[in-house]
């Protein structure tokens, strides 16, 4: 088979896998529906690592596959057609491996739910808009993947759909993603008008080109990037549309951990990366998506420490984390961002997918209050979850550290601020991780009588996931090593080079850093692992020397309780938004309405009343009618008279 | 050629019979009994009888003279017609005034 | 050969009228078929780069020079696809509900479909004009005769006030087929040859204009709409809003936009402004309906403000991206009324209060119902996307190429507005979806049958048919582009005459 | 100033009182006596003017003929000064006299800029009104009208008859 | 000329049928001679016969116009008669009476559109007018039609001394009252006497009346209320078309060059009497009632067209009249069964129509949307021919007013309707079927089916007056 089938089938595998699950859930055997449900991106992994070495040995060319015309008007052509280039194929790569693991873990966890075949389906589906955002080969078909993943989240956040608050998170993240989405879209438009197209490799080849008219911040390629950054906000949950995350973990955990983890909410970071050459002509973009991603990741962290809930912990980590991409992005370095991501993926996807083990083991019990000492009953769960606290926390050898420690580093190239304020974050990082973990698995039980006794380790199918991302999360920074420790090993920083040729070439400057020397790079790294443990400590000594167990959300004082409650945000947005529009709603419809429909009645009105005026001249007596006749023949006769003398 | 019209010019007939015509208008307007209203449209039958043939005098032309003629006919026919109406009207009410004839209306 | 897409109904509507039992219904059905396997095949036939086909021509009025001419072309295709394709659907839907006197309800619907053809096929003004008026008719007595509750008020407001505005569109006709030379024409090639002076062209707008705001609406002329929508019997609805919206959009296109180029330049903005009026506040109205029918009668008033923008925005992709969604929406929205009668039909209301959990006992419905929602929010691969992407650019590009001061901050103003379509689409249909399908089940919901095999023969292929044309819409561009570039270009270049 | 003259203001201005006279009577047969003076005064005028048939026609289907029946219908009813229906208000009065004014004046108004009428000497003929004329034009060029008034004759006759005759069971009067 | 003749006898020998004690020979013989005298006017479409020659004496005209004119007069009539059945049975109805008089207005109504003096004209007028004045009153016993034909007959008679007066005018002006010498003295001479005007004005008001144009309008509803609905048929039809054919007569073979004098005039008329006529009748109960103002509305409709005075003129008064005359009969004749069940005369009586009747609500339908001007029905192109015609002219304003006043139509046009098909009867009692008799279904079918065919080729007529 050539590329471009296999591309095609890559794509198309999850989607058939929908198919057949969605059609049939109420009628396929359960072990089938697990069988197609994770062979399907199981198999379009085996297409990518396929694709990739055919890539590899074919030159690191990019290639592009047109299959047919979507929509094709005479200024306006777009295509069915996917790109396969080092981009595409490092996010295909783990987002069809970390997606595998799940699916696995999903079948084992959901299998006991009335609607696994349906939750099958989705988790097809959403891999084929995954698929579809990552390998399209340009805005709109990436449009499309944007758009199918926001949807699937929305169906999966509702998923258990008898349930009210659910539904309303799920509808929740929809509409804010689809806030961003306008935002890209209108993006999308502004290419089309001033590039007219909408293919990456055609806008890069403009730009690249010399007659490319936009130079360095020239206003359209700012207006475009901070249009298109608005998508990203949406999707990468950034400040201020990143309330609908928390709330998304309503969702079955599989799906926090595959959608609102590890897969989607990079989408933003991809998105960025892809159109690189434009944000690398608008420097300014990229000042406003540091400052946004600094906020969120700060924000995010100090939330994080005082939440309850352990999905939601470790969903405001997840804001955090995606505010250190995007403060990578920020700083034009690429790279370390993409990096993030993946480690990212391979810890955070093992952090809820270990908290799903949990969860399962008490039987929907999310409050770590109610946890602790789960250590002595789920031992794999434990260990696992303890890699991917480290690696989170940013201690080498694991896979955080590397990630992690390359921003920072490109943050204090640009300045040391910034990295004092990444490392604050770190620190924070570190320190809510542990707390969670801590009041988690070690201790002692504080749940009831009942659940102590069903404690239990999950089966093979949710542990086995577990250990394979654990070994990522220890292993999977090697794909970046820095510099310092040895010379030429930054696979990742070769293999995706040609991405960001046109960059460098358009806007050196962006790239051209003080370097740094070795020494530096120590000791920021030193300070930086330093802060973290001296925070594990902290957090140590805090919950398991002396046992503190954190108070209800509600009875937190100070700014504690502003935490706690996420900064009112939620509030604010009620309050200055959602209250005032459903107001505004119902005045338009109960009151406005009426009034313009006067427009109508009123001349209904009018008409009557007239009507009503006129009958009374009809008085019936014969006496007026005379006078009638002949006053109108006096006034028409002096009215000619006058007028034709 | 009849003496008067080289005394008379024409405008005074016009007037005379304007002037009748306007009075025969005027009791039209005024009167409440269906008989007098009748007879002031009969008036101004007149007033036009008088104009037609003063028309036809000065100018010699007999067709106006018919045309009086004709509307003495009509007019005959009329009051036929008219009284007869009256006369019902007075056999269900008892009376010829218009004033009370008024129970259709708006 | 079009005479036969208009005689086809007319007959079987004649023939249905005497049949007086519930075989109406089948022998109308039955018609509708024909009339589609007839649609089809002159679609099939049907060449996008040439002009006028399929034409019937004779002479109707000769002491007037009026003629009747009937034929198909790339802007009237579509709706004709629309109209034949539908209108089964329609008859369809109707099937499980029981009316009073059912020979007369079909009739009545085959009689709507004669008419609605006709607008979209007619070539001169007059011919134009008697079937405008002629679908009014069966669907005022359709919604008055089987409408709910107030129906008499409601109906007669909604006739009344759209008639009004067709008698302003009858002025101006006659008032340009007086300015045709010689002894006068009333052929729509005869009024695009005018030259009419600015004046003139201002006058003549503003009588049509009314009457195709009126009729589909735009605002401040909505009024009667959500009303008439809501107590009509579903079919009713599915016409009104499916296709008889479709001839103020069509009309514009065909009648308004080449006729007074210069005047709808003028007042593009004008009428811009009050589309995206209409298309926020319709979507916001919406937002509160606690009528599920109600709230999809502001969603389609929405709508239809987003594609009356399109065309006004004088580009070729907004004024193709019209035709193509006046397509889709229609699919669309007839699937949703569709939906709304099959809950109606097993609950007894349509108060969201009252509704939840269907799709725990119905899986099937939750699917179709699924896709067509999708569809109206206009989720990419779907009909909706396409249709909305086009307009929403057309939209954006008009407004970005004409305002001298500050052209990308309005621009990005006007796409934010307009687009705002997209987010409020997605707050109030995601609303309605979850309320009726989702949550707990509630006393009206707990015995609910999931959809028979009639209903499943109306959603499926519309739900098909929403994918089809979001994966392959170019199947349908393809069909109209040649003719609304070449409208485009006339138009454009008798403006800058 | 001749005879022919003083005897037409004198005709005038008796015709013009007595018309007012009709009108403004209280007692419908003093209206009726009045109107008859009217009409004897036109027949005076008609013969100044030479129209001797119409003349006699007038006197004989005016005077004689309607006015006798008015007379006839008055006694009949037995209407009176008594049974007068009560008279309009005085500003409806005022109003129609003043509208009747304003009719006349417009008339007159109208009629301001008419030129005086020039008297084609040759062609006025003394004798057109004279019985053998009149007929001689009725029975050639009007005998249509002339038939068909007929017509209205019989329908007026069928009418009246239709309506004035008393049914089974109505009282006379 | 030759209907006249045949018209004349015929109503002379319905008298002498009226001997007979049967009286539905009677009934039959009417319908038939007016049958015949339709089709015997035909004969004369294009070749004038020319016995008439000798008594004429260019007092008739029987051209194309004047033919067509009759022939929607009998054929109006001939849709009248059979809906007279029911004075057939009423013992205290005098039809042989009624039909000779019938018979007698019609000579007078054929009189007015093929007139080519004054003098006819005013013959005619007064034949006419003087056998409504009695068939407004033929209901004896009843006060409401006692008062409609006092009302009548004294401003009719009233409007007849105006009308003469103008008359009298004209001639002093213009020394003679055929048409053609006034055409003669109008377009020969440079100096037109005032008194000409003064004379046409005084004319036109005696006409105007005649049609009831506002403010000459005020008897109409009374009149058309209190009169029996069968001669409120035969007034609102027959008595407007030929009023209106003769004042078009009047107007373009005599008074075209002076069209600017009377012209604005007549603008601001019709505007007035399409606005009263369509604003009062909003607020009417009785639906006779609302017919007369609808009828007011529409002469000014016609009174429009009038003022367009254009070579397409003719044609839209002739069509008009000729739909406006279908719809009208069609229309009443329904209301006489339905009146003659409910005993009264309210849209309300007209409630549930549709189920109990559906064929008299069909054809209560068509004549309202014809007269709402609806497409497919022969009142839009009336309509359509009015507008075409004014706008020949210009008249934009008014057009705009004519439209408005269209939708205000609509409104108490479609009342009926909505009582018929979708308000449910008062009563058990009223919810019976009507009888409907044969000759009422044979006159209601026709003037159905012609309504919808002119609507669909309105041609047939527009082409006879090309």
């Amino acid at each position: 088979m050539d590329n471009k089938t296999l591309a095609l089938l890559a794509l198309l595998l999850p989607f058939i896998g929908f198919l057949i699950n969605g059609l049939g859930f109420r009628r396929l055997p359960k072990p089938l529906v697990g069988l197609v449900a994770v062979a399907m991106p199981l198999a379009s992994f085996i297409i990518t690592l396929i694709l990739f070495g055919k890539f590899q040995s074919g030159g690191s060319k990019s290639m592009t596959f047109i299959y047919a015309n979507w929509i094709a008007i005479h200024d306006i052509t777009i295509s069915f057609s996917l790109l396969i280039d080092q981009l595409s194929l490092i996010m295909l790569s783990f987002v069809t491996g970390v997606g595998t693991l799940i699916h696995v873990y999903s079948a084992g966890y959901m299998g006991e739910d009335e609607g696994y075949g349906k939750f099958m389906a989705y988790l097809n589906l959403f891999m084929f808009s995954m698929l579809a955002l990552i390998m399209g080969s340009n805005y709109m078909i990436m449009f499309i993947g944007w758009e199918g993943v926001g949807l699937c989240s929305f169906l999966l956040i509702g998923f258990w759909n008898k349930n009210r608050p659910y539904n309303a998170a799920a509808q929740k993240a929809f509409v804010m993603n689809r806030i961003g989405d306008l935002g890209l879209i209108l993006g999308v438009f502004l290419i089309f008008i001033f590039f007219g197209t909408s293919e990456y490799k055609d806008i890069e080849a403009f730009v690249g080109a010399e007659t490319n008219p936009y130079k360095v911040g020239a206003w359209q390629v700012v207006t475009i990037t901070i249009l298109l950054f608005v998508g990203a906000m949406g999707k990468s949950a950034q400040v201020p549309l990143y309330t609908w995350l928390p709330d998304a973990m309503a969702g079955p955990t599989p799906v926090s951990a595959l959608i609102h983890a590890a897969t989607m909410v990079t989408a933003g970071i991809y998105m960025v990366v892809r159109s690189n050459f434009l944000y690398s002509l608008a420097p300014a973009t990229l000042d406003i998506v540091l400052v946004i991603a600094l906020i969120t990741a700060l924000l995010a962290a100090s939330i994080g420490i005082f939440q309850n809930d352990i999905k939601k912990v470790l969903a405001y980590s997840t804001v955090s984390q995606l505010g250190y991409m995007f403060m990578a992005l920020g700083v034009a370095s690429y790279t370390s961002g993409m990096f993030h991501v993946i480690t990212h993926a391979f810890f955070k996807a093992l952090l809820f997918l270990g908290a799903g083990s949990v969860i399962h083991a008490l039987h929907h019990e999310q409050d770590i209050r109610n946890m602790g000492g789960l250590r002595k009953y789920m031992p794999i769960t434990f260990i696992t979850f303890l890699v991917a606290t480290l690696a989170i926390s940013g201690i080498p050898p694991f896979a955080g550290f590397f990630s992690k420690d390359e921003i920072l580093m490109h943050l204090y190239q640009k300045s040391p601020v910034l990295w004092v304020l990444g490392v604050a974050g770190s620190a924070m990082t570190s320190f809510y991780m542990f707390r969670l973990f801590f009041l988690t698995f070690l201790g002692e039980f504080r749940g009831t009588e009942e659940q102590r006794h069903h404690l239990h380790e999950s089966p093979i199918s949710i542990t086995l996931p577990l250990m394979i991302l654990a070994v990522l999360s220890i292993g999977g920074g090697l794909i970046g090593i820095p510099e310092v420790f040895a010379k030429d090993a930054n696979w990742l920083a070769k293999f995706t080079a040609p991405l960001f040729t046109t960059s460098q070439k358009l806007n050196p400057q962006l790239f051209n850093h003080a370097h740094l020397s070795h020494s530096t790079e120590y000791i920021l790294m030193g300070v930086s692992v330093v802060v973290a443990i001296g925070s594990i400590i902290f957090a140590y000594i805090k919950f398991v020397a002396n046992r503190t167990v954190p108070k209800p959300e509600t009875e937190q004082q100070g700014i504690g309780k502003v935490l706690a409650n996420k900064y009112y945000v939620d509030e604010l947005y009620n309050t200055v938004f959602v209250k005032p529009i459903l107001a505004f709603s119902r005045f338009l419809g109960e009151s406005f309405e009426v009034f313009v429909d006067l427009i109508v009645e009123g001349f209904g009105q009018i008409v009557k009343g007239l009507g009503n005026a006129f009958r009374k001249l009809q008085t019936g007596s014969i006496g007026v009618y005379l006078f009638a006749i002949v006053i109108g023949a006096v006034i028409w006769i002096a009215f000619n008279l006058f007028i034709y003398k | 050629m009849p003496e008067i019209i080289t005394k008379i010019p024409l405008e005074y007939y016009i007037i005379l019979a304007s002037i009748l015509f306007c009075i025969g208008v005027i009791g039209v307007l005024t009167r409440k009994n269906a008989l007098i209203i009748f007879m002031c449209v009969e008036l101004m039958l007149n007033a036009v009888n008088m104009l037609f043939i003063a028309f036809s005098a000065y100018k010699g032309d007999a067709a106006g003279q018919v045309f009086v003629f004709f509307i003495m006919a009509v007019a005959a026919a009329e009051v036929a017609v008219g009284l007869a109406i009256i006369v019902m009207i007075y056999r269900n009410t008892r009376s010829v005034d218009i004033g009370q004839l008024n129970k259709i209306k708006y | 050969m079009t005479l036969w897409l208009v005689l086809i109904p007319l007959i079987a509507s004649l023939i249905v009228f005497f049949i007086r039992n519930e075989q109406a219904k089948r022998i109308a059905l039955l018609f509708s078929c024909l009339e589609l396997i007839l649609g089809v095949y002159l679609v099939a036939q049907f060449d996008p780069l040439k002009k006028l086909q399929f034409e019937t021509n004779f002479s109707w009025i000769a002491s007037a020079g009026i003629n009747f001419h009937l034929g198909i072309d790339g802007i009237g295709i579509l709706p004709v696809i629309l109209t034949v394709l539908l209108v089964p659907f329609i008859i369809l839907s109707a099937f499980e509900t029981k009316y009073e006197k059912p020979n007369v309800f079909y009739g009545l619907i085959l009689l709507m479909q004669a008419s609605l053809v006709g607008v979209f096929t007619a070539q001169g003004a007059f011919a134009y004009y008697l079937f405008w008026e002629g679908a009014l008719i069966p669907v005022y007595f359709l919604a008055a005769i089987w409408g709910g509750e107030n129906r008499i008020r409601v109906t007669f407001k909604f006739f009344i006030y759209t008639v009004f505005g067709s008698l302003l569109m009858l002025i101006a006709l006659v008032y340009m087929y007086m300015q045709t030379p010689g002894s006068h024409s009333d052929e729509l090639q005869a009024f695009y040859a005018l030259g009419l002076s600015k004046n003139t062209q201002y006058i003549i707008f503003i009588g049509l204009f009314i009457a195709f705001a009126i009729k589909m609406p735009v605002f401040p002329f909505h009024t009667w709409q959500p009303d008439t929508y809501t107590i009509s019997p579903t079919p009713a609805t599915m016409l009104l809003s499916g296709i008889m919206l479709k001839m103020g959009i069509y009309s514009v296109i065909r009648w308004l936009l080449p006729v007074t180029p210069t005047a709808v330049w003028d007042n593009s903005t004008i009428v811009m402004t009050l589309a995206i009026i209409g298309l926020i506040y319709g979507a916001i109205i919406a937002i509160q309906q606690k009528d599920i029918k109600r709230l999809l009668a502001y969603s389609s008033f929405s709508h239809v403000g987003l594609m009356v923008a399109g065309i006004f925005a004088f580009n070729h992709v907004g004024l193709q991206g019209a035709m193509i969604q006046m397509l889709a929406h229609g699919i669309n929205v007839v699937g949703l009324f569709f939906v709304v009668d099959i809950i109606q039909r097993r609950t007894g209301t349509r108060n969201l209060a009252d509704l939840g959990g269907i799709t725990q006992s119905a899986p099937v419905l939750t699917v179709l119902f699924a896709i067509i929602m999708l569809g109206s929010v206009g989720l990419p691969l779907t009909n909706g996307f396409v249709g909305e992407f086009m307009l929403l650019i057309g939209i954006f590009k008009f407004s970005y190429l004409n305002f001298a001061v500050m052209p990308l901050a309005i621009a990005i103003s006007v796409g934010v507005l307009a687009g705002s379509t997209l987010i409020f689409g997605a707050v109030y249909m995601l609303r309605m979806f979850q309320g009726v399908m989702f949550g707990e089940k509630t006393l009206k919901t707990a015995e609910f049958k999931d959809v028979t095999v009639s209903e499943a023969l109306v959603l499926v292929p519309l739900a098909i048919l929403v994918l089809v044309m979001g994966v392959a819409p170019n199947i349908f561009i393809k069909l109209s582009e040649p003719a609304t570039k070449e409208l485009l270009d006339f138009v454009i270049s008798k403006i800058n005459k | 100033m001749s005879l022919s003259e003083n005897l037409f203001y004198f005709l005038s201005f008796l015709a013009i009182l007595s018309a007012l006279m009709v009108v403004f009577s209280k007692n419908p047969i003093h209206s009726v006596l009045y109107l008859i003076i009217v009409f004897f005064t036109l027949t005076g005028q008609y013969i100044l003017l030479n129209a001797q048939f119409l003349a006699v026609v007038n006197i004989i289907v005016y005077a004689g003929a309607i006015m006798v029946l008015f007379l006839f219908v008055i006694m009949f009813l037995n209407l009176k000064r008594e049974t007068e229906p009560p008279a309009k208000s005085k500003i409806l009065q005022f109003a129609a006299v003043i509208s009747g004014g304003l009719l006349l004046l417009v008339i007159i108004a109208s009629l301001r800029t008419l030129d005086p009428y020039k008297i084609q000497e040759g062609k006025i003929k003394g004798d057109i009104g004279l019985v053998e004329n009149l007929g001689k034009i009725l029975y050639n060029d009007f005998l249509l009208p002339f038939e068909l008034a007929s017509i209205l004759f019989l329908a007026a006759m069928v009418g009246a008859v239709m309506l004035g005759k008393r049914e089974g069971g109505e009282r006379n009067f | 000329m030759l209907s006249i003749l045949l018209l004349s006898v015929f109503g002379i020998a319905n008298l002498f049928l009226g001997f007979l004690k049967n009286r539905q020979i009677l009934f039959v013989g009417a319908i038939l001679f007016v049958l015949i005298t339709f089709g015997a006017n035909l004969v004369e479409w294009g070749n004038p016969l020319d016995f008439g020659a000798s008594i004429n004496k260019g007092m008739m005209a029987t051209d194309k116009t004047s033919v067509l004119f009759t022939a929607v007069l009998l054929f109006t009539a001939f849709l009248i008669m059979p809906l007279s059945q029911n004075y057939i049975q009423d013992k205290e109805a005098q039809p042989a009476e009624y039909y000779a008089i019938l018979l007698f207005s019609l000579v007078g109504a054929v009189m007015m559109v093929s007139y080519e003096s004054l003098l006819m004209l005013f013959v005619g007028i007064e034949i006419l007018s003087i056998s409504m004045y009695v068939l407004t009153g033929a209901n004896k016993r009843n006060n409401r039609s006692n008062e409609a034909a006092m009302k009548y007959f004294l401003q009719g008679s009233f409007a007849t001394g105006i009308f003469l007066f103008g008359v009298a005018l004209l001639y002093g002006s213009t020394g003679g009252f055929s048409l053609s010498k006034i055409q003669e003295y109008v377009s020969s001479t440079p100096n037109i006497s005032p008194m000409l005007y003064l004379g046409l004005m005084f004319t036109l008001v005696g006409m105007l009346f005649k049609v009831s144009i506002a403010p000459f309008h005020f008897w109409t509803p009374d009149v058309y209320d209190g009169a029996p609905t069968l001669f409120t048929t035969f007034m609102s039809t027959i008595v407007k078309t030929a009023g209106f054919a003769a004042l078009f007569k009047l107007l373009s073979s005599s008074f075209g060059n002076v069209y600017g004098y009377w012209q604005t005039g007549f603008i601001t008329l019709s505007a007035l009497t399409i606005v009263v006529g369509n604003l009062t009748a909003v607020y009417q109960q009785s639906f006779k009632r609302m017919m007369a103002y609808s009828s007011i509305s529409h002469a000014g409709y016609l009174l429009l067209a009038v003022t367009a005075f254009n070579e397409r003129s003719s044609s839209a008064i002739l069509f008009y009249s000729l739909s406006y005359s279908l719809a009208t009969v069609c229309a009443f004749g329904v209301l006489m069964l339905v009146s003659a069940k409910n005993h009264n005369e309210e849209y309300n009586s007209f409630n549930g129509l549709a189920k109990s009747n559906p064929f008299l609500a069909l054809v209560m339908t068509i004549a309202m949307l014809s007269l709402a001007g609806i497409p497919l029905t022969s009142g839009f192109f009336g309509k359509l021919w009015i507008f075409i015609s004014a706008f020949e002219r210009g008249m934009y304003w008014v057009m705009v007013i004519a439209a408005l006043m269209s939708a205000v139509g609509l409104y108490y046009y479609f009342k009926v309707i909505i009582a018929m098909y979708l308000k449910e009867p008062h009563s058990k009692e009223t919810d019976t079927k009507i009888e409907v008799p044969t000759p009422y279904i044979i006159a209601l079918l026709i003037g159905t089916i012609l309504t919808v065919v002119l609507g669909l080729l309105p041609d047939t007529i527009f082409g006879l007056l090309k």
